[in-house]
């Protein structure tokens, strides 16, 4: 009992040490700089551990996965993102969520060409991001 | 990542349930009464607004313990009483659903049909 | 022999509450449980149109559902001897004293009995619960319009 | 009070049923019979009860060669369900002239001492005493429903399924035999913890026992065995603690013993041990019976237990009283 419960206390200080790498991918874009712009913004959130930018039209999705332990504050990490993105390209429709959901379909919609399904499927989930229980 | 994240719902899930264990064994309370207790912190914890960064920091293991419950009713009534000021303290309330209360009726009554009760097994 | 007496020799010999193995089986437990239960929550998010916010409602109710059927089977019984807390605190515990009263009732028909006694012993959580988000919304309210507290 | 039985009514037939759990039973080899399904193949645990009831009696009849009902002159017997309706069923079945008896756990004891004092005056030849309960049926209505998942404490005791009675009849050579029963009085040392019936009846027994032999001008010594009813393993070591202070020694405390604490022998499953109106019945009428009629023993006292709480009482924050009955039996 006793060794178990020592080895669970032990294993997040292993994950901890080892969780430096942020990954951010953006779908296939025509404007370079955004693209850049995006990544920079995300990469320097040290809070965020994973990102995901949807860019249809004039609007941008971003989904973003908060370190576990910082979940906490998720709602403010989303709007600082916001906040930020919006300061550097005023002309996009930003929305951002920390919402696994979210994360997890934009992880689909990367590899999607179709802009009419992108479009769609966006629009659906910044729905179903407002919802409340 | 992934594993943090089930690794807080366990331990603050634990945690939560660890409080019900020492009202019972330390305060002597019954089960009813240490569920009623846990019931109304969590109202209160949502009163503060402390519930839901707890729910997003462990996921279920905020929502799976009983006081989530108190949680829920509190932050609809509160939803309410913003919008629609007194009337809505009480109003609310009855907006509020909770798929815990209504899921343990439906499935408490197909269970009284197809289940007896088992005394023989300790 | 007087009362005082003898309540020295009753707790001389009664064993004492095992409050330490108490707290880590409640803790392992319910902490296993709501394991289980945030299993459940990435497989709603995964699966079906829940995000992060919605998916209590559905993990609730399948907890509750697994409730059922542990308590059917007369397991959830076994679990809370060992867990106590651990498996009372859970919605699971809700689910198995609504449950377990309903299966208990059956005898008396499905209207005095299951439909009288279901909340016998969930009741009073419903009870506090109402009564307490009551008071506390009030109070919110309250504190808001004197201008101490905001939304 | 002690109630000497000049006549010494005996003890003519024994009849003890027992539910499936407890083939678990350290005294399973002496009951007369043990059913599969709890509830006696019936709709409900309470008409299963009753049925065990009416077993019971049927089995006494059988064995005494008794077979017109008309026969038995009294029906002295009690359960724990509220207005113990199973015996009052058990009774309409049997037709025998029947007074519903409580005592909670100790109507065992107590039913066996109104039939001694009928049969002394004359005014019964055969009674049928005894006492029984169905755990299901008990459980729901002093705790939670059977399959609820509540924590209970080392001292929680398990409530058996089982039914115990005794034909008492005039008085016969080599068979058991009633001299003396004391009546306890209601002692309540103030336990409120329902979950604890062992440290709330030691008490009570240790009030009766203590006057039994006071009166009866008695040692403990006396006895081949002092039998307690559903004390469970703590509140057995409870009541030896009392006898200890009042300067018992250590050879004479081994002759308390306690139904309870033996039946379903050293099974932890079990907590403190056996509880139920039909603990003591069934091991008094089947093992304590056989004992005394091989020899074993020839002087016993037999002292149930029973706890008069309802959960009513329980709610509203009232303390447990607790009362004990004690027959003192014998073999020539």
């Amino acid at each position: 009992m006793k060794k178990i419960a020592w080895t669970l206390f032990c294993i997040p200080f292993f994950l901890f040490g080892c969780s430096g790498e942020q990954t951010v991918e953006v779908n296939n874009t025509v404007n370079n700089e955004t693209d850049v712009g995006v990544r920079e913004v995300i990469n320097n959130s040290n809070e965020v551990y994973a990102g995901n930018a949807i860019f249809v039209d004039n609007q941008l999705l971003v989904a973003v996965q908060a370190k576990p332990w910082l979940d906490y504050k998720k709602k403010k990490i989303e709007k600082n993102l916001k906040k930020q993105i919006e300061e550097k390209f005023p002309d996009l429709e930003v929305f951002v969520s920390a919402d696994y959901k979210l994360f997890w379909e934009t992880q689909k919609l990367l590899e999607e060409e179709d802009e009419k399904k992108i479009s769609d499927e966006v629009e659906k989930l910044k729905d179903l991001a407002k919802e409340e229980t | 990542m992934i594993f943090i994240d089930f690794l807080l719902a366990f331990v603050i899930g634990g945690l939560i349930c660890v409080i019900g264990q020492l009202l019972m064994d330390v305060g002597k309370l019954t089960p009813a009464h240490t569920l009623s207790t846990l019931v109304v912190a969590g109202s209160i914890l949502a009163g503060l607004g402390w519930y839901e960064p707890l729910i997003d920091l462990a996921g279920a293991g905020a929502t799976i313990p009983i006081t989530s419950f108190g949680n829920a009713l509190t932050s609809g009534a509160i939803a309410e009483a913003e919008k629609h000021g007194w009337v809505g303290v009480l109003t609310g309330m009855f907006e509020v659903t909770s798929s815990g209360i209504s899921s343990a009726i439906v499935f408490g009554f197909i269970a009284a049909l197809i289940f007896k009760p088992k005394g023989k097994v300790n | 022999m007087d009362q005082q007496q003898y309540q020295q020799i009753e707790d001389k010999i009664t064993p004492p509450t095992p409050y330490l193995k108490n707290i880590i089986k409640a803790f392992l437990i319910g902490g296993l449980i709501c394991t289980i239960g945030h299993a459940i929550t990435y497989f709603y998010i995964i699966f079906f149109d829940f995000t992060e916010t919605t998916v209590g409602n559905p993990t609730a109710a399948t907890m509750v559902f697994l409730a059922m059927l542990l308590t059917g089977f007369g397991l959830y019984r076994k679990l809370g001897q060992v867990a106590g807390a651990g498996s009372a605190v859970p919605v699971t515990g809700f689910g198995n004293a609504v449950v377990s009263a309903a299966i208990e009732h059956k005898t008396e028909g499905l209207v005095l009995g299951v439909g009288g006694n279901i909340f016998k012993l969930a009741g009073s959580v419903i009870v506090f619960g109402v009564a307490s988000a009551f008071f506390v919304a009030l109070i919110k309210l309250i504190l808001v319009s004197m201008g101490v507290v905001e939304w | 009070m002690v109630i000497l039985f000049n006549t010494k009514p005996s003890i003519i037939a024994c009849g003890s049923v027992a539910g499936p759990l407890e083939k678990k039973s350290v005294f399973y080899s002496y009951f007369d019979s043990v059913v599969e399904d709890e509830r006696w193949n019936q709709q409900t645990n309470e008409q299963g009860h009753a049925m065990m009831i009416q077993e019971a009696c049927k089995i006494i009849m059988k064995k005494a060669n008794i077979t017109n009902n008309l026969d038995i002159d009294y029906f002295l017997s009690g359960d724990l369900v509220n207005q113990m309706t199973p015996t009052n069923f058990a009774a309409r079945e049997l037709a025998i002239s029947f007074i519903g008896m409580f005592s909670a756990c100790a109507t065992s004891v107590s039913s066996l001492i109104v039939a001694s004092l009928l049969t002394e005056l004359g005014a019964s030849k055969y009674a049928i005493a005894g006492s029984s309960s169905q755990h299901n049926s008990i459980e729901r209505q002093f705790r939670y429903p059977i399959d609820y998942g509540g924590q209970k404490p080392e001292t929680a005791q398990w409530t058996v399924t089982a039914a115990g009675y005794a034909l008492v009849g005039k008085h016969q050579p080599n068979l058991p035999s009633i001299v003396a029963g004391t009546i306890g009085k209601v002692v309540d040392y103030g336990e409120v913890n329902p979950f604890h019936m062992g440290g709330a009846m030691a008490p009570a027994a240790f009030d009766t026992i203590q006057s039994h032999l006071k009166k009866r001008n008695q040692k403990i010594s006396d006895y081949d065995v002092i039998m307690t009813g559903d004390l469970g393993k703590i509140g057995l070591k409870i009541l030896k603690a009392m006898f200890a202070q009042t300067g018992a020694k250590q050879e004479e405390l081994e002759i308390f013993r306690d139904a309870g604490a033996e039946f379903y022998g050293e099974d932890k499953s079990f907590q403190s041990g056996a509880s139920g109106a039909g603990c003591s019945a069934s091991v008094y009428y089947s093992y304590m019976e056989q004992q005394l009629k091989t020899g074993r023993y020839k002087r016993v006292l037999l002292c149930a237990t029973g706890a008069l709480l309802s959960p009513l009482s329980f709610q509203q924050g009232e303390s447990i009283p607790c009362t004990a009955h004690a027959v003192e039996i014998t073999v020539e």
